[in-house]
C-alpha cells in the first residue's frame, strides 16, 4: 500500500537543487510549514525561485533563507515588513515578481489543474497590465495570466493518513492547499499522521493524489 | 470643527453597512470598523486569508495563531462560520460575492479611480499589494475610508490619481475625516458633511468639483449620522 | 440575523421565468434536487436554457422538463441514455451544447469567480475546437472557453444551517459546488437544517456567501 | 485462438498497472479492471465524479445512490477515501496527477490519436463526451483497452482515424484482444501476443505497419502475461 510518510524535514526535501523554484504555503506564519523552512536553510541550496505570499517578518521564518542568500527570485503578493527580504532587496540582490494575491492563488491553481492561462480582470488600467496580453471578451478588458509551477511545494497541514490525503488548522488552510496541487515533488509537515480511514473523507481537503510526502514537525 | 478621528470615522462607516451584507474590511484602518458594527445589523465578515463570518478578537491568552486576519492578528470565528482555501476565497471577491469592501487609500478620483498600494516609491520598502487589488476590482461596492487630506494639505479625492492606480472607475462612496461622498456618473456629490464645516471648506481641500446631494446628512463628531 | 430558510421547493425558485439560464447539480441522481426538479415543471416556465452534466434518465428527473417541453437549449456534457431528451433532440425541438464534462466544470467555476476565459488544453485537434479562439502559449495550443452564469443554480445538499452554509452527501458534491458560486440566485435542497455553528466551520463545502434559499425536501 | 473477451483483457490490463499507481478507468470495458487489480498491488482508483480510492461494489442491499462511479453504478470507498467536487477531479486529470487512465476505443492510430467517442452519427442517439476527453489529454499515460477489430472486422489500430477524434497523439499502450501494442515515436510496436496467433495474422487485421519489440510476451486465454 502507498506510504508517503518520511522520517523528518531533510527527507521531506531530499532531491531539492540549486535553481529550484520552491512554493511554500502560508499566510504570515499560519500554514507555513517552520521544520521544513529550517530544512531547506540548513540545507543551504542557492538560487532558488521562491513563491509565497509573504517574505518572511523576522526571525525563525523565510527571513532565514534571505539571510543566507538562498533566494534569487521571489514571486510575491506581499513582501513588506519583511526586514531580511528587504535589505536584500535594497542591495538588488534579489528578484521580485509582484503578483496581486488572487492572481497568484489563481496562477498556482492553474499550474497544478492543467490550465494554460486565464483572463483576470484584475490589474487592468494599472502597472499590473504591463507586459501582459491584453484579451476583450464581451467588451471587457482582460489580462492573460499565466501558470505557475514548482518543483517543490512545501506547506502545513494539521492531519495526514499514511497514504498523503492532509486536512489543514483553521485559516492555515489558505495557499497550502492549491500549492500542493502545483509542485512536481510535495511534502506537507503535519502534527499528527493517522492511518487511512481515521480521516473523514468528506474532510480532507488535499487528497492523496497530490502528497508525495508528509512526516510530523516537530515543535521546539 | 476637528477632522473625525480614526475611531469615530470607523463608528460611521460601520452604522452604514447594509443589514445581513457580506463585507471585507481592508487591512490597516478600516479593520477597526469591526468593533463598531451594531450587532443587530447581521453583517458578516469575510477575510481574504480564508474566513466567513470572522468574529472579533480572542481574549488575552486565548490567541491562536492559526485563526488570524488579512492584517495577521489574532481573531476568532463567529457561529456559522467557515474556514476555506484562498483560491475559495478569492473567487468570492473577484466573483461579485463581496457585497461591501471597506478599503484605505491615498487618492480616489471623481471617476472612482483608486490609489491605494505600497509602490516603495516612497518608502524605499520594497512594494506590496497583496488582495486589495482583487477586492477593489471585484466587490459590488467599493467604500473608501480615508482623511480628506495627506499629511501636507493635499487634496486626496482629486480631479485624477496622480499615484499608480489600483483600479478604475471602482469606488462607489467616499468616507472621509470631513464628509461622505458618492461617487456617481455626474461626478462627486457630497451625501454628508461634518458639523461645523460648510460645502465652500470641503471644496477647498477637494481636488475635484463636488457638488450636494437633495438631502445632506450631517455627521456628529463621535462619527454619529443624522438626517436633516 | 440572515436567514437563508425558504418554506418549500415552490418557495426555491420563486422569481424564475420564461428564458432564464438554470444549472441543475448532480450526475446521474447523485446531486439533484428531485424536490426542485419537480416545482419547475409544476411552474412550467418555458425556454429555459439548462446547464446539466446529465439530461435526465428515466421518470421522476430533468426527464419531466423535457417532456414537457420547458427547454430550448441544454448544455451539457453526456446526454446520452436519457429517452426524453433523446425524443425532443430528434425532433430538432431543443437546441444542444455539447461540452467535455471538466471544460463544463471549468468554466461554471470561471462565472463563479470572476475569471473572463481559460486556455484549455482539451479538444484541441477535435471537433471540440470549432468557433473558438486557439491561444498558443510556451509552444502548446489552447483553446480560450468562456465562463457560464446562470440566473438560477439548483442544487442537492446533505445540511445546511440557517444563514446558508451547506454540506454534500460523498459523490453528491460533484457539479454542486461549483454550480452553487455561478448563479444570480442559488436554491439548495437539503436533507436537514441546523442552527449556525452546528456545521464543523472545517467541512462546510460551499459558504453562505453563495447561497440564497434553502429548504428541507421532503422525501417521498 | 479465440481472441480474449472481457474478463480475460480486463485481468490483462489489471496485471500490469504499476504499484502504488493512481488510476482511472473509463467506463465501459475498463471499469471492470477494478476486479482483477491484485489488492497487493496498492493500485488507487479515481472516478471522475468526485471519489478517490474507490472501492469494489456494495453488497446487494447496501447500495448508496450518492456513492457511484462513473458509470453510475454503486460502488464504495476504500479505507483512506476522499470526496471532492468536479472541478477539483477534473483538476487531478487535466492537471496530470493520474499516471495511467484506462480507457475503451473506436480506434487508435500510429500515432496515438484517440477516438472514443459517441458522436451519435452511428445511432441516431443525442452525441456524448462525458469525461473521458478530459483524461485523454490529462493523464500521464493513457492505456486503451478494445477489440482487436470492430463487428464487421474492420481493422481499429489504424494509420489515421476516420472517426472524429477525442484526442491527438495521446495513446502510449494499446491492450486488444489478440495483442498489446506500445505506441511509440517510431510506430507500433507488438510487445505481447495471444497464444497461437502469429505476427503475420495480428498485421493482416491491422490497419498499420507493426513490429516486435525486443522481447515479445504471451498472453494466455485467461488474460495471464508471460515472457519468454
Amino acid at each position: 500500500m502507498r506510504n508517503a510518510v518520511v522520517t523528518d524535514a531533510a527527507a521531506a526535501i531530499a532531491g531539492l537543487r540549486d535553481g529550484h523554484t520552491v512554493m511554500v504555503g502560508g499566510f504570515g506564519g499560519a500554514g507555513m510549514p517552520p521544520a521544513i523552512v529550517r530544512a531547506v536553510a540548513d540545507l543551504g541550496v542557492r538560487n532558488l525561485t521562491l513563491v509565497s505570499n509573504n517574505a518572511g517578518a523576522s526571525g525563525d521564518d523565510l527571513s532565514l533563507w534571505f539571510r543566507q542568500g538562498l533566494v534569487r527570485k521571489i514571486i510575491c503578493s506581499y513582501p513588506r515588513n519583511a526586514k531580511d527580504f528587504g535589505a536584500q532587496y535594497r542591495a538588488g540582490a534579489v528578484e521580485l515578481e509582484l503578483v496581486p494575491q488572487g492572481t497568484l492563488v489563481e496562477r498556482i491553481r492553474a499550474g497544478g489543474a492543467g490550465i494554460g492561462g486565464f483572463l483576470s480582470p484584475v490589474g487592468v488600467g494599472t502597472l499590473f497590465a504591463a507586459g501582459k496580453q491584453s484579451i476583450s471578451v464581451g467588451g471587457r478588458d482582460y489580462l492573460l495570466e499565466l501558470p505557475l509551477r514548482a518543483d517543490f511545494a512545501f506547506v502545513k497541514g494539521r492531519e495526514a493518513d499514511t497514504l498523503g490525503n492532509v486536512t489543514y488548522n483553521k485559516a492555515a488552510r489558505n495557499h497550502c492547499a492549491v500549492m500542493a496541487t502545483a509542485a512536481d515533488t510535495v511534502a506537507v509537515e503535519v502534527d499528527r499522521i493517522v492511518e487511512p480511514g481515521a480521516l473523514d473523507p468528506e474532510s480532507i481537503v488535499t487528497p492523496c493524489i497530490f502528497v508525495d510526502r508528509v512526516f510530523v514537525g516537530v515543535t521546539a | 470643527m476637528n477632522p473625525l478621528g480614526r475611531k469615530a470615522l470607523a463608528r460611521l462607516v460601520g452604522s452604514q453597512l447594509p443589514r445581513d451584507s457580506f463585507v471585507n474590511l481592508g487591512i490597516g484602518a478600516p479593520t477597526q470598523i469591526a468593533d463598531f458594527v451594531p450587532p443587530a445589523a447581521g453583517v458578516i465578515l469575510h477575510s481574504e486569508n480564508g474566513l466567513l463570518n470572522m468574529g472579533p478578537a480572542p481574549l488575552p491568552g486565548h490567541e491562536d495563531w492559526d485563526l488570524i486576519s488579512a492584517s495577521k492578528s489574532p481573531v476568532t470565528l463567529a457561529p456559522g462560520g467557515a474556514f476555506f482555501d484562498s483560491s475559495l476565497a478569492f473567487a468570492m471577491m473577484r466573483g461579485g460575492h463581496i457585497d461591501v469592501a471597506v478599503l484605505g487609500a491615498f487618492q480616489v478620483s471623481q471617476r472612482g479611480d483608486l490609489a491605494n498600494w505600497s509602490t516603495g516609491l516612497d518608502d524605499g520598502e520594497p512594494p506590496g499589494i497583496g488582495g486589495a487589488i482583487d477586492l477593489a476590482v471585484g466587490a459590488r461596492s467599493i467604500w473608501v475610508m480615508m482623511d480628506h487630506v495627506a499629511r501636507d494639505g493635499a487634496a486626496r479625492v482629486v480631479a485624477e490619481c496622480t499615484l499608480p492606480l489600483t483600479a478604475t472607475r471602482v469606488v462607489k462612496r467616499i468616507f472621509t475625516s470631513l464628509a461622505v461622498i458618492e461617487v456617481t456618473a455626474e461626478g462627486l456629490e457630497v451625501s454628508a458633511l461634518l458639523d461645523g464645516i460648510g460645502l465652500d471648506q470641503l471644496q477647498a481641500c477637494t481636488g475635484a468639483p463636488l457638488r450636494t446631494a437633495a438631502r445632506v446628512g450631517s455627521i456628529a463628531a463621535d462619527g454619529g449620522l443624522h438626517w436633516p
